[in-house]
Formats: C-alpha cells, structure tokens, sequence
C-alpha cells in the first residue's frame, strides 16, 4: 500500500513537471523572439509571467463554467 | 525502474522540446554547416529556456497551491 | 476502473484544447490582469467551440457510416 | 469474453473521440478567427463542415492509395 | 501481439502525419467537393512525402552511426 | 531472456521510426510549399537534408552541453 502511495505522487509529480514543460514551451515561443543573449530581458520575463497567468485564468474559468 | 523511467520521460521531454525551440531561433535560414556563431546561439538559447522554465515552474506552483486554497481548483 | 479512466481521459482532452484555443483567441496580447471582458470572450468562446464540436462530431459518425456503407473503408 | 469486448467497443469508442478532438481543434483553428458572439456565424459552420470534409477526403484518399 | 502493434503504430503515424500535410498543401481554400486536380495534388503531394521520408531516413540512420563511432553520443 | 532481447530491439526500432516521422514532418513543413510535381525538386532536397543536419547539431549539442 505504500508503495501505490509512493507511486501515485510520483505519478502525480510528473504530471505536474510534463504540464510545465507544455508551459514552458508555448509560453517561450510566445515570448522569446531572439537569441542574443543567455539572459532573459526584462520583457521577456513580463511577458512569460503574463503568459502563464492569463493561460492558467482560462483554464480555470473553463473548468468552472 | 518506474521512477527511473518517469526520470527519463522528463529529461526527454525537456531535451525535445529545447532542440525543437532553439532549432527555430538559432536557424531560420539553415546553412550548409554548423559555425560558432550557431553554437554560441544554441548555447544562450538553451540557457534562456532553462531559466524560463525554472521561472514558470516557480509560478505555476505558486498558483496553484493559491488556487487550491482559494477553493477553486 | 478502465472505463472511468477512458472518460477522464476525454474530458481532459477537451478541457486542454479548450483551454489553447481559447487563450489564443482571447488574450492576444495578455494584460497584467483578467477583467470582465477577457471572461466573458472565455465563455463565449468556451461556447463557440462545443459547438463546432457537436457539429463535427456528427457529421464524422454520419460521414465514417456513409463510407463504411460504399466500402470506402 | 463479453468483458474483452466490452472493453474493446469502449477503446475504439475513445478512438473516435479523440479524433474528433483532433479535427475539431484543427479545424476551429482554420475557420473561428474572433469572439463577438457565443454562436457559430453562417460562414464559420460552412468552413468547419468544409474542413471536416476535405481533411476526411484526403485521409480516405492516403488509405486508398 | 506486441510486433503487429508498432508495426500498426507506425503506419497510424505515417498516415496521420501524411494526411494532415497534404490537406494542408492541396486545400488552402477548401471548396464545396473535391475534384479530380484535388485527387491528383493528393497523390503527388504523398509521393513527395514517402520521398522526403526516405531521404530523411537515410541520413538520420547515417548520422547516428557516425555520431556513434565519433563518441559524440 | 531471448524474447526480452527480441521486444527490445523491436522497441528501439520503433523509436527510431518515430523520431524519423517527427523530422520528415517538421523538415517537410519547412522545405516543401507546393505540389506541382511528385518528385522533389534539387532545393528542396538540399532544404530537407539541411534541416536534418541543422537539427540534429542542435539536438547533440543540447545533450553535450
């Protein structure tokens, strides 16, 4: 029994973990548009906290309408 | 192992879809090879991405422990 | 069980497509934070979109019949 | 044996529903550009049944070649 | 058994990927029925894939052999 | 242990094949904009075998780095 434990909250971990990938992915190629530097700028990173906040705010008003 | 095949799943994903990404910003218009100018671009590439990802996963987090306290999730 | 399974699995599907398209078509450029108007393009759209899946849904079960009929498939 | 083909019409079932989340994606994409109404317009509907048509078409075609 | 189920996975593959490419290229502008220029655009288009997949294929397998026997990977 | 080595390889081979799908089709994407013939023109098989080389530098790239 502790080991369906163990398994579901890794299972659920990695869930969590393949969900920011997604993120991570559509919110970059929104956001980055040029390589000219390893860092973010700050726009960039405005745009990618923005990005991910209104992407979660449609996916929880459609889970609850 | 299945950890160590959820391990693996994770790291191919991020290997995937980082090649796919800086694929398209470090070479629009493909040239016959690979100079240092490219590697120099894959390599910043990938560090951007890495910090976006460390930066999105921070908030995700965040929202969500948020919204579950809120009740709305 | 394997059925409840199958079902979540579909309900999940149309929840992140959902989601997708809805975020592209309501939040062109995103805004710091979600007003009245952004929420009601959500449901709008939430709404546009069951509808074209219910049309073609039905129009690929009649379309999958008419071709099993002719042998087409 | 009722219980394998139980499970097997629910597959292939789930089968069908996916694709039809694929097309529907694929094609709302193509054919519903903005939101300023809750309701499909007469062109949109004749775009997503277009849609349907074609892309079901060019599968058939693929199949049979 | 196991065989015949990649062996269904990867032609499931190739024809989806096909499909969704050449419906791409031969209906920019979908119209009301598919004629016979339609018909033919499909068969090239496919013809084109299946080459396309061979070059490809070709070169991926050489690539990793060599990246094999240079350690790169 | 035989049948273990068999499913294996099977496995892998398969792996091979789906990554091969993935490049033709995004490479495909890239080199290929019309159909006026069923033969590839010399662009573009020079833009497909470009692609693959360029994406597979990146690929191994990302992996060394």
């Amino acid at each position: 029994q502790e080991v369906a434990r163990f398994l579901e909250a890794e299972t659920s971990k990695s869930k969590v973990q393949m969900s920011i990938h997604q993120y991570t992915d559509m919110c970059f190629k929104k956001c980055v548009k040029k390589i000219d530097s390893s860092d973010l700028n700050s726009g960039e990173q405005q745009c990618l906290q923005t990005c991910l906040d209104r992407f979660l705010d449609t996916n929880i008003s459609i889970v609850k309408l | 192992t299945i950890v160590r095949e959820i391990a693996t799943a994770n790291v191919n994903e991020l290997v995937n879809r980082l090649t796919e990404n800086c694929f398209e910003l470090c070479f629009t218009n493909p040239s016959s090879s690979m100079g240092s100018k490219d590697k120099k671009c894959i390599e910043q590439c990938m560090q951007k991405y890495m910090k976006s990802w460390n930066i999105l996963s921070q908030s995700y987090v965040k929202r969500i422990q948020e919204a579950k306290a809120a009740g709305d999730i």
